[in-house]
């Protein structure tokens, strides 16, 4: 099936000059290695985070416990949730995008690959960054949403939040750079054929998140710039006590905050369109609804930041505007697991590992989802809102949907990326225990919420009713360390020694599947023509092809083109491969970014020492724009080489 | 068949946790409990908002598993199912069906925030005020001479007459929560806020800030006590006169403390706790600390820490520091000051002397 | 309309001229503003007519910089997605802003 | 690689796009929409603040501060440098490089023209007692309107890149869209001094 194999003989394979060994990842521009440098890196924060929050539930497993002192317990639960938000979930969808969209649009890589190369640094440096403050005086401790004027010096006199402002800063600069790359990428170097209206439903929702991106990270950006300049530079953007509005800082982040959990979960839809029509063996039922709901979905995200605000007496009308929208977002949610399920309808379910996780997502999601309709309602909020029900609330949507929709990708495309199958036994165990110790940490916290837990506690009454719940919680959550470690396993033995994985081990229906596993650098030798949502299914099937694919396409399919899902293009020998060279430059420029951070956080207490580390990273930078430049040039297509 | 057992499984333990959790009784801080005219009026919200839930909820884990069940491949199949693509009809309906139910719940919800939302003019004032990490409680004109009468950590109300609590904050943003009679208000610096509610039964009621405030917001608690209108009244009549005169001695941990000598020692520039106290009637004017008058009343001591005795209090100025980790008093009161400057006779004596305030109130039920 | 597109259309670049003009226009609506907010310094109309009088002038200078400079005007419109939409969750932001901001009542709930 | 593939023209098969569009020139476009979304919150900022600044004690008046002779040079300033980067495309489209290059480096010029009058603006209002920390108009404007003239330094430091690339190549057939994108967020940059203008200098 491989093409690559099959037309090897018409056109020039490119001569790749990848580097050896480590120097290899350092300079690549390959979109595939940096997906798994994305998901790699990504995945050792999320154990990380994971760690924080096993220490946390220690330390909560029985009241009155002297485990951890507040600050250190403060400490951890915000940099867990920075960790799992910015550090792991949002580059874990990254990076799962980036190894597979150019794959399923059919093109040989990211449209801006160096850019794509700095976006991968910039992301490792922030999040290393962010883990420095550990080590230097403290880690942020002013939970996830940074509340001004608690992260004011006054307040939080240590550099933990200047940390968290320009590692924060750092990944928002990757994740605005990766976005920019996907919209161009899926945009404008589809495969001939492949309309947006026959894109895979992951790609699609890649895109919808990388436009909310665009439009709501610069709102964060600015927000911690204001911070920044308030703890370093005299402004009084949120100091009360001279005019500043604390308020503003809760709008700002939540005019992000809110479209970001929409970042974290629309790809993870998108995985879950994916795998459930490959194990039903059927088409995904209402295609143009799912992927709609998720423009939809993306869309009313942003008229609902304040429903994180309904405790601060923005009025009652605000908070029955914002209740209302939010409520708005359970319609085109429902229509996605509506058409998920009748994907499932009648179909023919293997039921793998992968689906087992896909599975799992619609299961507990709308868990999450529904807890998310009440916690919308303002009267009903006032209640629940800084309670362990919204701890509960977003666990169930980010780790219960999130999280099982990236295992259910990582199982699904897991031979794709590394030519090794995963042990589908262990597989189903690792699902079993996650699925069990995920309800048995998260499922009480709705009770305890409800008996009037606040959240961000490290410490409570024996006597409060709530030992029960935490002692099932901790259990939960050091049950599902198991699991993890399962996972591991399973990853490390299959690389190593699983079974060799075809190119097409699910019986696929897109294109990555047309490709071996793993793929030829250049993806494809030959760019493919398409003409249906399903090229390679109805390659393979030709007798089940969609004959009116693309609904309301015009008919125009000749005979030669009902033939085949897709084709290649005509003039097979005509178009050399082109790819991008490996290149330092983003390495390089990112390395001065972080050094220009590492400045600007000493600039008003150490101004000398900062000011001169802010000129070497600015030079730093320079030097890597300007081979930056160089390489660009000699690399561009029109250059002879 | 393989999918069935965990599925029976999971049931099982979201089932057994039902059960735990109709078995159980409420805590002290149990939404489900409501003793407040605001707390239940949500509570009646969030009944019929949990049946519709629970409805989709059934419907779609049903679907789900009964498409695990009926559709599973069976071994050796190699069937090719219909492809279907999709169908108008059924969109419409999940999408209408949905929408008809948040609608439903949307109504709903607006008609408790209305209710809610009243603030009626004859209710009762008291404006609390959030601190790094203790609650200022301020009734306006109920003090000697018209001022506002202060206290701290504890908040009388009066049960069946709505109160109106103005929240503010000195420093950071808090939270101030009352489980049982109302729904969370933020205290935010530079901005004020109102939320109303009426007791409808009297109580003592566990209160506590959920918003992340700092250090030692895990220990940022109050309690709300509601006692019939007369017995208010008596309150504030007594809380209004300053303290009497101290006199006579109490025995802390086998040490007789000697409440004038407190006084003395209390009001010992010196010794620092006026700086950050008031009590009326003395010159201990300090405004940084929760206000001291009639301390030997107080149900818990450092917003609670600590149930209030003598010998915790004790405790309490010995040990500030590792009892309330970051509190601002240990700013001052660090152990190494406490050691050279308080000798445990002396704490002694300040305990006699803050026991020695107290105003005669019949205390309701915890609830 | 229609005249303007035919000539951006494709390939056919606007000629020099047409820029100059379009900078003469700029240039004009520019001294419109300052003039408007010179003389109105003796309140002759009401604020918030010179409030809206100004907004309308920015706006066609706005504009003219975009669709002539920028020639989003007959280009292809996936730029105009691109820039079209987040300018009105810009606009969308600063208005819903205003009104946030405009009075608190502080009853939560 | 063979000779017969540079024969081709270079919007051909190597540049194939979906939409027909250039990656870089959609990739800068996507990057101002993200950027408008910035400066719309910088200067929403400043509106949230601008009441508030009046109703207190330390209040200073952004009329009082604002000189609407400097403003207006500024201005035209910035007008004028879009006008000679929309002529040096027009230039470097038509291959005369001559004519680019001086409109180019007017570009550069008038660019840095106007960070200089932005720098006498701020050492101004310094000495007359606006700052960072001075009221809430300082630190509303001084951040708005200094995020803009960092822009424009970038913009001048892009300009600079674009002319010394078309220098060293001159031949390159992408140096009309190296031009292009660089104007493209040229005109931005002075887009948003056009909203600036009118809501912070003239409302
Ligand atoms: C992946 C992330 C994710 C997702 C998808 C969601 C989805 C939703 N969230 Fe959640 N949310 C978070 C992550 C997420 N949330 C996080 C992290 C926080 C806490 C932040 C913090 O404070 O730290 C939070 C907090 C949060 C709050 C604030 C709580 C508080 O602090 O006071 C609210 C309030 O409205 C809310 C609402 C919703 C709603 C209405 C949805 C909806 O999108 C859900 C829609 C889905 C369904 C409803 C289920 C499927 C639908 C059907 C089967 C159709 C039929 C259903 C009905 C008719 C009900 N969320
Ligand atoms: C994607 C997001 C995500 C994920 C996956 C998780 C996962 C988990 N979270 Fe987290 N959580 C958040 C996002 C997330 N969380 C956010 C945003 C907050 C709010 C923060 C704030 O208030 O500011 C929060 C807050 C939060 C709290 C509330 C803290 C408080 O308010 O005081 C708690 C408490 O129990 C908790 C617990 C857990 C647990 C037990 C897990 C578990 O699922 C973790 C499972 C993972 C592991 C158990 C790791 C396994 C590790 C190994 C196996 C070690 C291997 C070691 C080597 C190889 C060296 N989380
Ligand atoms: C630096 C200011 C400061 C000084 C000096 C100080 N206190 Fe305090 N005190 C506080 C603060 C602040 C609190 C509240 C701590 C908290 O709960 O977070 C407090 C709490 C208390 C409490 C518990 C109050 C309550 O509401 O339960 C007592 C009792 C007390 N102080 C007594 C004293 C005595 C006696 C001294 C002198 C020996 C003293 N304080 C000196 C600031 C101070
Ligand atoms: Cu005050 Cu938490
Ligand atoms: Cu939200």
């Amino acid at each position: 099936m491989a093409i690559a194999e099959r037309t090897a003989g018409t056109v020039s394979i490119p001569v790749v000059n990848v580097r050896p060994g480590w120097a290899g990842w350092l300079s690549t521009t390959d979109h595939k290695r940096i997906g798994i440098m994305y998901l790699v890196s990504a995945f050792v924060f999320f154990l990380i985070g994971g760690i924080e929050a096993l220490l946390m539930r220690i330390q909560l497993g029985v009241p009155d416990n002297t485990f951890l002192t507040p600050d250190v317990y403060n400490q951890l639960f915000t940099m867990h949730g920075t960790t799992m938000i910015f550090l792991g979930l949002m580059p874990l969808n990254v990076g799962l995008g980036n190894y597979l969209v150019p794959l399923m649009i059919g093109a040989r890589d990211m449209a801006f690959p160096r850019l794509n190369a700095l976006s991968i640094w910039l992301f490792i440096f922030g999040g290393l960054m962010l883990y420095v403050s550990f080590f230097v005086g403290g880690a942020p401790n002013v939970g996830w949403f940074a509340y001004a004027p608690l992260t004011q010096k006054q307040y939080s006199p240590t550099a933990g939040v200047d940390y968290w402002i320009i590692g924060i800063g750092l990944t928002g600069v990757a994740s605005i750079a990766g976005a920019l790359n996907f919209i161009v990428t899926i945009l404008n170097m589809r495969a001939p054929g492949m309309t947006l209206n026959r894109m895979p439903l992951f790609v699609w929702m890649q895109l919808v998140v990388a436009f909310i991106l665009i439009f709501a990270f610069p709102v964060l950006t600015v927000a911690t710039i204001q911070l920044l300049f308030d703890r370093h530079f005299g402004t009084r953007f949120f100091l009360p006590n001279l005019g500043g509005d604390v308020v503003l800082w809760q709008h700002l982040f939540w005019f992000f905050g809110h479209p970001e959990v929409y970042i974290l979960i629309l790809p993870t839809m998108g995985i879950i369109s994916e795998v459930l029509p490959t194990f039903s063996r059927k088409p995904i039922f209402g295609y143009a609804f799912v992927a709609y709901s998720g423009v939809a979905i993306g869309f009313l995200g942003f008229l609902v930041w304040a429903h994180h605000m309904f405790a601060v007496g923005l009025g009652p009308l605000a908070n029955a505007f914002f209740g209302a929208a939010s409520f708005l977002v359970a319609v085109p949610t429902g229509v996605k697991i509506f058409n998920w399920l009748a994907t499932m309808w009648q179909g023919s379910l293997n039921l793998t590992t992968a689906m087992h996780y896909a599975i799992g997502f619609i299961s507990m999601f709308i868990i999450g989802g529904i807890s998310g309709v009440t916690l919308a309602s303002p009267p009903i909020n006032v209640q629940q809102t800084d309670s362990y029900y919204v701890v509960a609330h977003m666990h169930y949507v980010l780790f219960g949907g999130a999280i099982q929709g990236i295992f259910a990708g990582i199982f699904y495309w897991f031979p794709k990326m590394t030519g090794r199958m995963l042990d589908e036994r262990l597989g189903k165990w690792q699902f079993w225990l996650m699925l069990i110790s995920f309800n048995l940490t998260f499922f009480p916290m709705h009770l305890s919420g409800n008996a009037g837990m606040p959240r961000r506690i490290y410490t409570y009454e024996a006597d409060m009713g709530w030992n029960l719940w935490n002692l099932i919680s901790t259990t939960g959550s050091l049950l599902l360390a198991v699991a993890f470690l399962l996972f591991l396993w399973n990853v490390v033995t299959s690389i190593r020694r699983g079974p060799i994985a075809p190119a097409d081990p699910w019986d696929g229906a897109t294109l990555e599947w047309a490709v071996s596993s793993p793929p030829p650098v250049y993806n494809f030798a030959v760019t493919p023509r398409v003409r249906s949502r399903r090229p390679l299914w109805d390659q393979k099937y030709p007798h089940l092809r969609e004959i009116n694919s693309g609904h309301g396409m015009s008919g125009a399919h000749n005979e030669s083109e009902k033939r085949d899902g897709f084709e290649h293009e005509t003039s097979p020998a005509m178009e050399p491969i082109h790819l991008p060279s490996p290149t330092y430059a983003p390495l390089i420029v990112s390395v001065g970014i972080m050094i220009l951070g590492f400045g600007i956080i000493y600039l008003s207490d150490f101004g000398l020492i900062a000011a001169s580390a802010m000129i070497v990273g600015l030079l730093i930078m320079a030097f890597g724009i300007l081979s930056w430049v160089r390489i660009s040039h000699v690399d561009s297509p029109h250059h002879a080489h | 068949m393989r999918i069935l057992p965990g599925t029976l499984l999971r049931a099982t333990i979201l089932i057994a946790l039902l059960v735990i959790l109709t078995a159980c009784s409420a805590g002290p801080g149990d939404t489900y409990d409501p003793y407040g005219d605001n707390a239940r009026r949500i509570y009646e919200l969030l009944i019929p908002i949990w049946w519709m839930a629970l409805g989709v909820f059934i419907v779609v884990e049903g679907l789900l598993i009964y498409a695990i069940w009926r559709f599973r491949r069976r071994p050796g199949s190699t069937a090719m199912p219909a492809q279907v693509h999709g169908n108008m009809q059924v969109e419409i309906l999940w999408t209408i069906a949905p929408a008809i139910i948040v609608l439903v719940i949307a109504v709903l919800t607006f008609r408790t925030q209305a209710e809610n939302a009243v603030m009626p003019e004859d209710a009762l004032r008291i404006k609390a005020i959030g601190h790094q990490w203790w609650f200022e409680f301020q009734y306006p004109g109920l003090g000697a001479e018209g001022k506002p009468l202060v206290t701290a950590s504890d908040m009388y109300i009066p049960v069946g007459r709505p109160v109106t609590v103005v929240l503010e904050s000195q420093d950071v943003i808090h939270n101030f929560w009352v489980p049982k009679l109302a729904g969370k208000t933020y205290m935010i610096p530079g901005k004020t806020n109102f939320l109303t509610f009426t007791a409808e039964q009297p109580g003592i009621y566990r209160a506590v800030c959920a918003e992340f405030c700092g250090e030692a917001h895990a220990l940022m608690r109050f309690r709300v006590i509601a006692v019939d209108e007369a017995e208010f009244e008596r309150w504030i009549d007594q809380k209004k006169t300053p303290p009497a005169a101290p006199v006579g001695t109490l025995t802390v941990n086998g040490l007789t403390g000697d409440a004038a000598r407190g006084q003395a020692i209390f009001l010992d520039a010196r010794k620092q706790c006026i700086a950050c106290h008031v009590v009326e009637g003395t010159n201990a004017r300090g405004l940084i600390g929760p206000n001291l008058t009639y301390y030997g009343s107080r149900q818990t001591i450092a917003a609670g820490v600590l149930p209030y005795s003598p010998e915790n209090l004790a405790r309490w100025l010995r040990e500030a520091p590792k009892l309330k980790p970051g509190n601002l008093m240990s700013r001052v009161l660090t152990p190494q000051w406490i050691r050279a400057n308080l000798s445990d006779q002396e704490i002694a004596d300040l305990v006699a002397y803050l026991d020695s305030m107290k105003v005669s109130v019949a205390l309701p039920p915890e609830r | 309309m229609a005249g303007h597109s035919e000539e951006h259309s494709a390939h056919a670049h606007p000629s020099d001229r047409f820029y100059w003009i379009v900078a003469g226009v700029l240039a004009v609506v520019t001294a419109l503003e300052i003039g408007l907010f010179i003389v109105n310094e003796q309140h002759l109309i009401a604020k918030w007519l010179e409030v809206t009088l100004l907004l309308i002038l920015s706006t066609i200078k706005g504009a003219a910089v975009v669709m002539f400079f920028m020639h989003l005007k007959g280009d292809a419109g996936i730029f105009k997605f691109v820039f079209l939409v987040p300018l009105a969750f810009a606009t969308t932001l600063l208005l819903s802003f205003m009104v946030l901001f405009s009075d608190h009542v502080g009853i939560a709930g | 690689m063979s000779e017969s593939s540079m024969t081709r023209p270079p919007t051909a098969a190597a540049h194939h796009t979906s939409l027909g569009v250039d990656n870089r020139k959609l990739g800068v476009w996507t990057f101002i929409g993200s950027e408008t979304m910035f400066f719309a919150t910088l200067i929403t900022t400043y509106f949230v603040f601008a009441p508030v600044n009046r109703a207190r004690p330390d209040f200073q008046d952004p009329r009082k501060f604002l000189d609407i002779e400097l403003t207006t040079v500024l201005a035209s300033i910035l007008l004028a440098s879009s006008l000679t980067m929309v002529l040096a495309l027009s230039a470097s489209r038509r291959g005369d490089r001559r004519s680019f290059t001086t409109w180019l480096l007017a570009t550069v010029g008038l660019g840095l023209a106007f960070i200089g009058g932005q720098v006498y603006e701020f050492n101004h209002l310094y000495h007359e007692g606006l700052t960072l920390s001075s009221s809430l108009f300082g630190t509303t404007f001084f951040v708005l309107t200094g995020f803009h003239g960092a822009h424009v330094a970038v913009g001048v430091i892009w300009l600079l890149s674009v002319f010394f690339k078309v220098r060293a190549y001159p031949d390159s057939p992408e140096n009309a869209m190296d031009v292009e994108i660089a104007g493209l967020y040229w005109h931005f940059v002075d887009l948003v001094w056009v909203a600036i203008f009118v809501l912070v200098y003239l409302i």
